[in-house]
């Protein structure tokens, strides 16, 4: 999309006030826009918006821009933005919140690995109790782009000669108990 | 003394199992008895957290209900995301009484006991605080035989929580290794991250900082990387091969865990130190850890 | 208990700390609950058992005492003879039956403000939960007139 | 006319409800207070206007006192500390005893903390039914008075000290100056230029510094602290402990030959003053302007002290004088003043609190202070920036709000990094042409040419990089990165992130107090703001007093500020110490307590209980007695006494009886 202008009425304030009440999120409107976070990132570099925009954008109700970004998906939860952050907001509990939101609103950027390889993880915790990698990435990577088991196959030889390829479908035995937990559903 | 509860977790028992091979062979040469969680199930990691964090927390609650029906005072949790998972549902549900108050009435409907009384650890602060640095050193009888190593310390065992050790230039594990005599370089990189999934959601990105990881290790003269957690071992061992194709470093360094280490100087032997499981730089390990050194290098 | 019960509170502030420290929840607008009344005292230590039996027995549902940290008594020690009659009249509440919660004493010096919020609520809620002060409190009517 | 004291006829009570503009009436119902209050027993005349406190407000109390012949009043508006003494005025020029006066405050303790207008209004309506009941038994009083000593005591000798201390002297007025350090001068002794006009710091200091020791009515202890305070305005009794610096200073001419003469020919001694950055021998002066010029020997140092095998070729050096006394001890002053001005201070944040800068780990990492004395021509380098590896800085970043603006260490702006930081960067650029670039989260310059200072650095060229930089590493990325330090920091205007590689790296550290800060409070009877400087009485109209009468603040020890605001705050300090000392007398509360001979059955309970020794024991009588003079009206006596026989003005049992019965006697 070409135009650049906001219009006011493009912002949702009302959701920007429900974020600020997440845990973690209490700061959001204390934010300074120090960029501490931003500078503190190992990822921002490839981000669409740093963390610090995504928070701009977050506390003026700019909910699509933020949903629909990278960003989120770009977050490997190393929080290196929560410690260095001045007014100690959890940047990074934030991003979940927004990958959370995300995928319910399907606002998440289509075809990328990251949101599928979230999906068929919870997927499989909830059916069997554990995650198996290997099975794990083949479900991402057929759903995503099967090109990347092309790329994955030196890899994966390498890790099966050394013994490190469990072919094994873990499963845990207290099923019913982890359903009558979290319940049994599961996320599309 | 009662032992201390173990969590794998689901990478120790794939491409992590190197991890978890050392770390009982250190806790048996170190007499600290480790007993397994009964049944355990996955910590949820960070992907299980971006899709609902409600049903993240009670993965947790589970396995910390395990532990507390156990009985086990400690829970071990050797990989960086488990411990950070099962740390931070302890924390969120002392201090957000909304989450406190679901995390229980779900735990009741799957009549399991309320999780509280359970300290969650990790393998290095559990090394450091309750076996010490003085008593690794009085137990070391084997001379370290390899190069010099950058300990790698990643992201989250040091933060948000700074209990495993400092946010900002952290040194247990660098103490530890001093202690057995090996020498460590000055790593500032030391608590950057490994990029995570990252290798498998967005692979170039992920390789690059892996790239960065390695190529600064070998400008500060390190000849191996030491690292606490199974995806940061995966993803620096996993990728050199690509990394040297794709750039001018012709890096092929051996990236091990601080069990096999500290095991190797206490006197295990490379194969109950999962050491032959590594990818890159086998022939520093072959060096490093054969049976000539074995021998020739041990004391007496 | 009726649910809209509002307990009423008696606080005796001293002048130099606690309220100072309300003076300053004011100017910084801190809201808290309207359960409690201050009573300006020069000193804690001008604080009588009687203020407090008279409180009671004139149908305050708990009383509270605001005075300036150990060490920072204005009149230097005020606040540690306030603490030891403190603990005298604790005794005497529990023989008339009336909870130990409901008589309170804190330091609060006069930068915390918001100490004055967190006290004030906390204490209501305690006293909601307690229910209005027990009917003994005309025994502790007669007391204060044998003492007066 | 004669005051009215009261005691002809019926208790006529006059109540006014003030609205404070909207600050009251926004959340109390003044009509209703006001109409209830008429409704009160003994109550002539109730009111409710907009402003009580301006005159036509006082105004209305003094008619209302002839008209309806008021012998009480009432007024509920805010704290009686802001306007008891206002109303109190009011009602003597009514005619009326002062006494005859109570206040209630409901706006800091009702409208200002509630939302809920019918329970602010319900509170308000209590308050105002208690105060009716207590200023019915209210007596005429008399305030007594209380000389002032017209000596000042000046704790701290930087610029606000020096700055009060010279116009209260110059007034005429004695005053003892104590200083901690070896010199006075303080942290502007350390400057080389000051913003915004850079006319250097000594050339305007060490003038005034020199005055201070010239002048006849300065007593200078330097090297030297106060250890205890006793009394109250007007006379206060102090001890001031000064430490031995083993060279006389009366019998010192300040020629300096002791220190050529030390055995040690080479400075070896790291030199506080330059920051560590310089040498200093065990013998030794802070700095050539110092004052007095008399120099101190550090006994952790000097072989003397440490081994006792020294030549001594100091004393030898000092010769006839025989000014160096090797044991020398402490010498203890007690010292009897009428007011205090505290101007202690602050200290800079330690850099080393925030890691992931570096400082400590990286050399090239500095902190301004450190800067100042690298680029202070009578520094440890004589003005040249070179760096600890000896090298010139082609490129120095320079990082704003260390330890300022931050949760997790401290959250106030110290208000001068700004500005300090633009002076810095002007002054490296001039002494090496070095690439600057200033990483900030906020510019802020308010000030009487600042605006324009910013300006002048901007057309310098000097880079202003909007971020707060998250990390200084030395791990490179790139050949260019090869053996600088690396300033990772988002570019927040341009909206990336940048890795900047410098030479240098200077820490703009912020303002905090004291790390004793709390200890000089509690000797000095007074308060500390949340974030511990020193509380003054009004933020706005009370900036240098505090709620001890006759101690006044001057300068940072206060809150952070400039030079320029520090001199003025300095010079307002001296101003209100010579109101009392001209002035003569300060009036005292007649809240003061006395026995009633009749009742006190003379169990000396009392006697402990005062902390002046106001109380003495009557043998002849076998009672109690309490010497007013020395009563400060704390009434602990009165609530000790197990036969009620005390009573305290202002306090009394039934007055505060009536109080508490009409806070509870339900409307």
């Amino acid at each position: 999309m070409l135009r650049t202008i906001k219009f006011q009425r493009e912002a949702e304030p009302e959701w920007a006030r429900q974020v600020s009440e997440r845990p973690g999120c209490e700061g959001l409107f204390s934010c300074l826009q120090c960029g501490s976070c931003s500078g503190a990132c190992p990822l921002s570099i490839y981000m669409d918006y740093t963390p610090r925009r995504i928070i701009a954008l977050v506390r003026e109700g700019f909910r699509k821009d933020a949903l629909s970004s990278m960003t989120i998906w770009l977050c490997a939860s190393c929080y290196s933005c929560a410690v260095h952050c001045p007014r100690q907001i959890r940047v990074t509990d934030l991003m979940y919140g927004l990958k959370r939101e995300a995928m319910q609103s399907h606002l998440y950027p289509a075809h990328l690995p990251a949101p599928v390889l979230a999906r068929e993880f919870y997927n499989m915790v909830r059916r069997r109790g554990r995650s198996s990698e290997f099975w794990l990435v083949l479900r991402m990577a057929l759903k995503s782009n099967p090109f990347v088991l092309l790329g994955m196959t030196r890899t994966g030889w390498d890790l099966f000669r050394t013994g490190r390829l469990s072919l094994k479908r873990e499963r845990i035995k207290g099923m019913s108990e982890l359903r009558a937990l979290v319940g049994r559903e599961v996320a599309r | 003394m009662n032992p201390y509860g173990y969590f794998p977790g689901c990478s120790l028992r794939a491409t992590g199992v190197a991890y978890e091979e050392s770390l009982l062979t250190l806790f048996r040469l170190l007499d600290l008895p480790l007993e397994e969680l009964r049944d355990w199930n996955c910590c949820g990691a960070t992907s299980y957290m971006s899709i609902d964090e409600e049903s993240a927390f009670q993965l947790s609650a589970r396995n910390l209900a395990l532990a507390h029906k156990a009985e086990c005072r400690d829970l071990l949790a050797p990989c960086s995301a488990c411990y950070l998972v099962l740390r931070k549902t302890q924390d969120y549900v002392e201090r957000y009484p909304a989450i406190g108050k679901r995390v229980k009435e779900s735990l009741a409907a799957a009549n399991l006991p309320v999780l509280d009384g359970v300290r969650v650890r990790h393998p290095l602060e559990v090394l450091y605080t309750d076996v010490g640095v003085e008593r690794i050193r009085s137990r070391v009888v084997r001379k370290w035989s390899g190069g010099r190593v950058a300990c790698y310390y990643g992201c989250q065992i040091v933060r948000p929580f700074e209990e495993v050790d400092r946010a900002h230039n952290p040194t247990r594990m660098d103490e530890l290794l001093g202690a057995i005599g090996a020498p460590t370089v000055e790593y500032p990189l030391k608590t950057a991250c490994c990029g995570g999934a990252l290798t498998g959601t967005m692979h170039p990105i992920g390789v690059r900082m892996n790239y960065i990881l390695l190529k600064e290790a070998v400008r500060k003269g390190a000849q191996a990387i030491v690292t606490v957690c199974p995806l940061c071992q995966y993803n620096l061992d996993a990728y050199q091969s690509e990394i040297r194709g794709k750039t001018s470093t012709p890096v092929d360094m051996p990236i091990l865990y601080f069990t096999q280490v500290l095991g190797w100087a206490l006197g295990a032997d490379a194969e109950s130190l999962g050491l032959k499981r590594a990818i890159s730089g086998r022939k520093f390990l072959e060096q490093w850890f054969s049976k000539e050194t074995q021998e020739a290098e041990a004391y007496v | 208990m009726p649910e809209d019960f509002e307990p009423r509170i008696v606080a005796f502030f001293c002048n130099w700390c606690t309220y100072l420290a309300a003076d300053l929840a004011g100017t910084s607008r801190i809201k808290y609950l309207p359960n409690a009344e201050v009573v300006r005292v020069m000193c804690s230590g001008r604080i009588d058992v009687q203020f407090v039996l008279k409180a009671f027995a004139k149908g305050a549902d708990g009383v509270l005492i605001g005075g300036c940290h150990p060490g920072d008594c204005h009149y230097q020690e005020g606040n540690y003879k306030c603490l030891r009659r403190f603990r005298l009249v604790q005794r005497l509440l529990k023989q008339m039956g009336i909870e130990q919660e409901r008589l309170r004493l804190e330091w609060i010096s006069a930068a915390e403000g918001d100490r004055v919020r967190v006290v004030i609520n906390d204490m209501v809620q305690t006293l909601k939960r307690l229910g209005p002060a027990p009917k003994l409190v005309e025994q502790a009517a007669d007391l204060t007139e044998v003492n007066a | 006319m004669s005051e009215n004291n009261g005691s002809n006829g019926a208790v006529r009570i006059g109540v006014y409800t003030c609205h404070c503009g909207a600050n009251i009436a926004a959340t109390v119902d003044v009509k209703a207070v006001a109409e209830y209050a008429r409704s009160l027993p003994n109550v002539a005349v109730s009111r409710e206007y907009k402003y009580m406190c301006s005159d036509p407000g006082q105004d209305l109390i003094r008619q209302d006192i002839r008209d309806h012949q008021l012998n009480r009043v009432v007024v509920a508006s805010c704290s009686p500390h802001l306007h008891e003494h206002t109303f109190r005025t009011a009602l003597k020029v009514g005619g009326l005893n002062p006494f005859f006066f109570h206040m209630v405050n409901i706006r800091e303790q009702a409208s200002w903390v509630h939302e809920n207008k019918i329970h602010a209004t319900r509170k308000a309506k209590d308050l105002v039914r208690a105060a009716v009941r207590r200023v019915a038994r209210h007596e005429a009083l008399e305030r007594g008075r209380v000389a002032i000593h017209p000596d000042v005591l000046v704790v701290g000798g930087g610029i606000a000290g020096i700055h009060a201390a010279l116009t209260l002297a110059n007034a005429g007025k004695h005053v003892f100056l104590v200083e901690r350090e070896a010199t006075i001068g303080g942290h502007m002794a350390k400057f080389d230029k000051t913003f915004p006009t850079l006319d250097c710091a000594a050339c305007i200091l060490t003038p005034k510094m020199s005055a201070v020791r010239a002048h006849p009515n300065i007593t200078l202890w330097t090297y030297a602290e106060v250890t205890q305070v006793d009394g109250f305005v007007g006379s206060y009794k102090v001890t001031v402990n000064r430490r031995p610096r083993y060279v006389d200073e009366d019998l010192c001419a300040g020629c300096l030959d002791c220190i050529e003469a030390c055995v040690y020919k080479q400075a070896k001694v790291p030199d506080e003053f330059n920051m560590n950055l310089g040498k200093r021998k065990p013998i030794y002066v802070p700095f050539p302007q110092a004052v007095p010029l008399v120099p101190v020997i550090d006994p952790e140092t000097c072989i003397q002290f440490k081994s006792g095998k020294c030549k001594k070729t100091c004393v030898d050096a000092c010769g006839e004088r025989h000014a160096i006394n090797l044991r020398a001890e402490a010498k203890q002053e007690t010292i009897e003043v009428g007011t205090v001005i505290l101007s202690t201070g602050f200290q800079t944040f330690d850099a080393a609190r925030t890691p992931e800068y570096g400082y400590g780990v990286h050399p090239n990492v500095y902190t301004a202070l450190e800067v100042e004395r690298l680029v202070n021509a009578s520094g440890p380098t004589n003005g040249e920036v070179v760096m600890r590896d000896g090298k010139t800085p082609g490129a120095v970043g320079i990082i704003h709000c260390v330890g300022s603006r931050d949760e997790r260490t401290n959250r106030w702006c110290s208000r001068v990094c700004c500005m300090y930081s633009l002076k810095l960067a002007h002054l490296i650029k001039e002494h090496t042409g070095a690439e600057i670039f200033n990483f900030y989260i906020d510019m802020r310059t308010p000030g009487k040419g600042f605006e324009e200072f910013y300006q002048k650095l901007l057309s310098e060229r000097v880079h202003f990089v909007r971020g707060r930089v998250a990390e200084v590493t030395d791990w490179a990325l790139q050949p260019s990165e090869e053996g600088k330090l690396v300033i990772q920091v988002e570019d927040t205007l341009a909206g990336f992130v940048r890795r900047i590689p410098v030479d240098m790296v200077v820490l703009a550290t912020g303002l905090e107090p004291h790390a004793d800060a709390q200890e000089v409070r509690r000797m000095f009877n007074i308060t500390c703001a949340r974030e511990g400087f020193f509380l003054e009485r009004h933020p706005k109209l009370a900036p240098v007093n505090t709620f001890t009468d006759g101690i006044f603040l001057a300068g940072c020890c206060q809150g952070p500020k400039d030079i320029p605001d520090t001199v003025a705050q300095a010079g307002a300090a001296a101003a209100e110490a010579m109101a009392l000392i001209d002035a003569g007398y300060v009036e005292t509360e007649p809240n003061t307590a006395h026995v009633m001979e009749e009742v006190c059955a003379g169990c000396k309970t009392c006697i402990p209980m005062c902390p002046y020794h106001a109380i003495s024991f009557m043998l002849d009588i076998h009672k109690s007695h309490i010497n007013e003079a020395l009563c400060k009206g704390c009434g602990t006596c009165v609530a000790a006494c197990p036969a009620g026989a005390i009573k305290q003005n202002l306090f009394d049992d039934d007055e505060i009886f009536e109080e508490i019965e009409g806070i509870l006697t339900n409307a």
